[in-house]
């Protein structure tokens, strides 16, 4: 059964050629990489050295790029335990974040945080929650941060759909609101909490935005296998948070073509149609993208092969440097319960 | 997370005891699906709730298929809202029912303080005894596999001043069933803390109903040396440290407290009257929580019979790092804990 | 400076006459009770007698008066901290309240509760919190239990404007929605939080009932110093409640004329404008509908004092007896802290 | 409420001396409000915020007025969504930023328990110490005046197994202030434990910039018979039983904790090695917490040097009462304190 349709209109209303070849590119080779590293995860996982609980992304892709992409890279995001597209988007390293999964010394948080929490701060990927909607309430202490210092710095902040339905969740909207902070909340509704579908958690009568819209903040619900969407929804809200005009939330619509968590799809223990997730295929924002680009004859196979050569290579040597890298010692692990 | 499931098999302690094979055997999950199974069906207050209680798995198999059997009214799932879910039980329960919340982990508790500790504790008290809470909250603590510091604790220590709250920590199938069955039963809020690597674990479970008394400690083994005092996975670890050292000749009193709350002193201060030594062991932070109350309560009640320092053994004062090695380094084994034996044998007053 | 105005239009829209004389002499002189039980507390609270935080209701006692009449005596009611108004009007009894005020062991917990915590199971006024939004999660089950037990009975929950800021609340409106509760939330809009007016809690650009209706949740906003208008709206979602039609919000406004806790205003204080409170007093919800009644020749003048020396005596009595009542004793400490 | 306040007048421990008179004394509160003036002066990344901060009373006179000095982006009042203003703080800190909020009563810091413990006391390590936390989260414990069940509770003992927390309860104004200092110039989450009964109390308080370091008891008095331990005003009532026992020639070390958590194991084990004996004061339940933890810890690290069984005096298994009568019957008084130390002197093994 296809409970959760695709209720866009793929690229048929976005003029594409209002952006630069080179943009185009750097956004879809983005996403390209992201799929082929989580597919690779994904193919190693069953060899049980990553000992860390994944959530990957697949299929919502576009959703980390086009925001990543729309804010500076002096910008700070904030995320949820579906850490990989957002982490890579925002230009994480590779190498930290293997070495994290394979629990290295070297990963970007020393093998303390695992798959969860992939964290380098030197990029603006700030921090991470897996408490479901934990991280809201930090991100926006964060804005509330860059707008005591009057840093022009813009928050996004990424969470499920499940998030909503979480106290704080509605604590710091009104918070946001109330302060006029500069953040950009990032709603990634991919229908499912786990197994469990969005009707058995929230009332199937109200979209999602609209209930943030309720509270007052500027909220707008959108195709997000469409990445030029995201990027131009994400653009005018990081705009309009950099002069003042306060928060705005966006409900990023995709769907998780993988297991809530873990290697590959679970649709077959039955909580979701095999044709639902089917149906979802169709519209993968990479491959929606990538046709759009090569009917404007911006891209061909030969020059989506080469990338793709180039990642491959780039992903083996990440691998390669994960597993010949150093397990922490033992010495290490009442290092930093306190800050001095 | 296939290398998690083949690690949770690996780390299991199959402490079946085969001998008797006329024995009725279930895994800790059978035996708590077959506690919830009764206790649907015999009160028709009782009802299920938690994230994926009706998911394909069911709560690691604690709740399977009982949406089926007994309707999504009684069995359903919910929205994330910990809090508001919390209170929700609380207040169906002061109006008769008798929920019961399952949390696939401890940690999410930390959302429900306000309910739990602010309310459901309470209301019984504030009210002259008018009304009853008969709510159970049901976690199973995240030992290992990358579970990292906001998907692993255990955090009973934290409650266990609550007053009005009962908290149960069992340690075997047996237990975990005939205590799931008290607490539906019993009139209050109880908290119970299961443990991930106890899960797959067999043993002796009698069909229907029976139930354990909430509040009352058991011996897992009688000895001479010392007294050893804990419960849920922790109280595992240290029979296989003990046996390691049945070759040495050293025997123990190995109390399993079941319930942390309430206490029960009566068991461990008969034995510590009798071994004059004491070894506290739990799945929690050493500092603060069960050790400490276990450890002071003997400094204070049986102090005339002590031998030798009250030992304690739990996690070091850190969060839980995610990664595996470092997941050995913080985690007590069945080694430490035999150290900990050892020097509380040896080291006399 | 009246920073906050009243904005309903008295019962100029009422339709007095659809009411039976019966009826509104009950309601008026369930108002002027409430009321004059509260002066009389007031009166002698210096006397450091009663030892117990108190919340007076004086200004917003339609609120609680209305609400309770539209609902069944087998309905039940949950509060906050504000609960007097609530508790007489749910048919508490008067003696027992005092005794809980004045700390003594029959006083109805026990001398357990005192005022924050004034609770008869046996009309139905079933808890409270002094847990800002604490009791509303509570209320949420208590409409699971009616509803899985088949019974009809509406549950009805008192909470202030700020429990609005508390995560918990948007989480139990969601679920109540989610599965069609029958329970009526009546927030009790005074503007003020202790001294913090509304607009430094939540934005001064969306109402209260627009949020609470942006989840989906039919939502309404009355002027609650028209106790006919809190009767009917009331009245309104009992019957859809017990006929299934899930939950009501209900923002009842009106104006706390007296500090937040203790006896008398405490306005000269500061936070908030003399003027405001006068403005107040002048829509007072007694007064009103008192002088709307004296109009349509409902009640005259001899009515009301005979109503007024009755109850004051009753008062007296009850006051008498608290005074003279035992004080718990020390073993009844231990006693309740767990059930059998 | 009239009688509240004559009442804490009357309970507050004036225990100036006012021998020294040349000494600068200001009242606790005062000394509070100093900090945060000094603070906000000396660090422009210092914020205050809470539920009242701003009003006319200003949280108890802790922040009257600062916010015309500092101006209301400094100094604000909020919304009540404690766990979401947590969260807010964290995020603030991780970012820079120096937020001190407050709070009436610690029962409110059960709603924050999510991001206190699973949040902000654990960012530092898990992202292996990229981030500090430096915030500061107040409460004032209140005791007595019909606070009842969810308006007096003293929850310290609840957050003292949380690794990466610091914890610190002050019993004088001098301290009140020295650690509100250190408190907010530390880069970790620290919770800072006020009691009302100690806020009109006056003492010595010198001007400007001073710290006390956290992680450190201190010596309140020195004597022979036994070791007093604990903090805030459990300090001041076991001072005064002291004080009613010294015709009989009692004389003890009294440790004031100040800070609970990091726990200054040394002084607690240097006194005990001294006097043999020790008796845990808290303002927390008896049960679990700080009583459990100082008992355990000295039965554990100074148990060769102990002549009596450990004893502690705190509340007792059960929810606030909230009349007057029952108030009496619950708390620890000075009398009770003094019992206890009668005890434990004459209990010899
Ligand atoms: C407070 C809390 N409750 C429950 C969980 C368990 N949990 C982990 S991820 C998840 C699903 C969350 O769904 P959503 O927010 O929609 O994000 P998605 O996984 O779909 O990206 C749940 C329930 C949790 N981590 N935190
Ligand atoms: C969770 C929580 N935070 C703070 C308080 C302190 N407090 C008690 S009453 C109150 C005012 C609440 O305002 P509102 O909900 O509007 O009710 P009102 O008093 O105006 O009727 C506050 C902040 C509390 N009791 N609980
Ligand atoms: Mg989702
Ligand atoms: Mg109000």
């Amino acid at each position: 059964m296809v409970k959760y349709k695709y209720k866009g209109q793929g690229y048929s209303n976005t003029d594409i050629n209002k952006y630069s070849k080179e943009l185009l590119l750097n956004l879809l080779f983005s996403m390209i990489r992201i799929r082929m590293i989580e597919e690779t995860i994904e193919s190693k996982y069953h060899e049980d050295q990553m000992k860390s609980p994944i959530h990957l992304v697949i299929g919502q892709e576009a959703t980390s790029v086009g925001a990543c992409a729309a804010l500076k890279v002096t910008d700070h995001i904030y995320s949820s335990h579906r850490t990989h597209g957002n982490y890579l988007a925002k230009g994480g390293d590779l190498k930290a974040m293997m070495s994290e999964l394979f629990c290295r010394a070297n990963g970007c948080c020393g093998s303390r945080g695992g798959s969860m929490h992939l964290i380098d701060k030197s990029v603006g990927m700030m921090s991470t929650s897996a408490i479901v909607s934990g991280i809201v309430p930090i991100a926006n202490g964060a804005a509330m941060a860059s707008k005591m210092k009057n840093e022009g710095r813009v928050i996004g902040v990424f969470f499920g759909d499940a998030a909503m339905e979480e106290g704080a969740f509605w604590e710091s909207l009104n918070f946001a609101i109330l302060k006029k902070l500069p953040i950009i909340y990032l709603c990634e509704n991919n229908f499912y909490s786990v197994c469990t579908p969005l009707d058995k958690r929230q009332p199937a009568s109200v979209e999602l935005f609209d209930k943030a819209a309720g509270f007052g903040i500027e909220a707008k619900q959108i195709d997000a296998t469409n990445l030029l969407l995201v990027y131009e929804t994400v653009l005018e809200a990081a705009e309009k948070a950099r002069n003042g005009g306060g928060p705005t939330f966006i409900e990023n619509v995709a769907y998780r073509l993988r297991g809530h968590g873990g290697a590959g799809d679970d649709s077959k223990s039955g909580y979701r149609g095999l044709d639902e997730v089917d149906s979802w295929q169709n519209i993968c924002p990479i491959h929606t993208l990538q046709n759009e680009m090569k009917n404007h004859n911006l891209i061909d196979e030969n020059t989506i092969n080469d990338f793709q050569n180039r990642t491959q290579l780039e992903i083996d040597e990440a691998f390669h440097h994960a597993v010949s890298s150093p397990n922490p010692s033992e010495d290490s692990l009442m290092q930093h319960v306190y800050a001095d | 997370m296939p290398w998690a499931e083949a690690f949770l098999n690996t780390q299991t302690n199959n402490s079946e005891n085969l001998a008797d094979s006329n024995e009725r055997h279930l895994s800790y999950t059978d035996a708590l699906h077959e506690a919830l199974d009764l206790a649907l069906e015999l009160d028709k207050k009782a009802f299920i709730l938690g994230q994926g209680v009706n998911d394909p798995i069911g709560m690691f198999g604690v709740t399977t298929d009982l949406y089926k059997k007994f309707s999504e009214e009684r069995v359903f799932d919910t929205p994330l809202s910990e809090e508001g879910m919390t209170g929700m039980c609380a207040g169906a329960a002061m109006n008769g029912m008798r929920p019961v919340y399952l949390h696939n982990r401890p940690d999410f508790l930390l959302l429900t303080f306000n309910q739990l500790v602010n309310h459901a504790s309470k209301m019984h008290y504030m009210d002259e005894g008018h009304t009853n809470v008969p709510m159970v909250i049901w976690s199973a603590i995240g030992r290992g596999w990358g579970s990292g510091a906001q998907h692993s604790q255990a955090v009973q220590g934290l409650l266990l001043s609550v007053p009005g709250l009962k908290i149960i920590m069992p340690s075997t199938p047996y237990d975990a069933k005939g205590l799931m069955l008290s607490a539906i039963a019993d009139n209050n809020p109880v908290v119970i803390f299961e443990h991930r690597w106890l899960m797959k674990q067999n043993g002796y479970v009698p069909e229907g109903i029976y139930k354990i008394p909430i509040g009352e400690g058991i011996y897992r083994t009688r000895g001479e040396d010392l007294t050893i005092v804990g419960s849920s996975h922790a109280i595992a670890l240290a029979q296989i440290a003990l046996d390691s050292l049945a070759e040495e000749g050293v025997t123990a009193d190995v109390i399993d407290l079941r319930t942390i709350k309430p206490l029960d002193e009566k068991i461990i201060i008969e034995s510590v009257k009798k071994t004059g030594r004491i070894l506290v062991v739990d799945t929690g932070w050493a500092m603060g929580g069960v050790c400490a109350e276990v450890g002071c309560l003997v400094a204070e009640k049986a102090f005339e019979y002590l031998k030798a320092p009250v030992r304690r053994v739990g996690l070091p004062d850190s969060p839980t790092p995610a990664g595996f090695t470092l997941e050995q380094y913080y985690y007590p084994t069945s080694e430490k804990i035999a150290d900990a034996i050892k020097l509380t044998i040896s080291n006399d007053k």
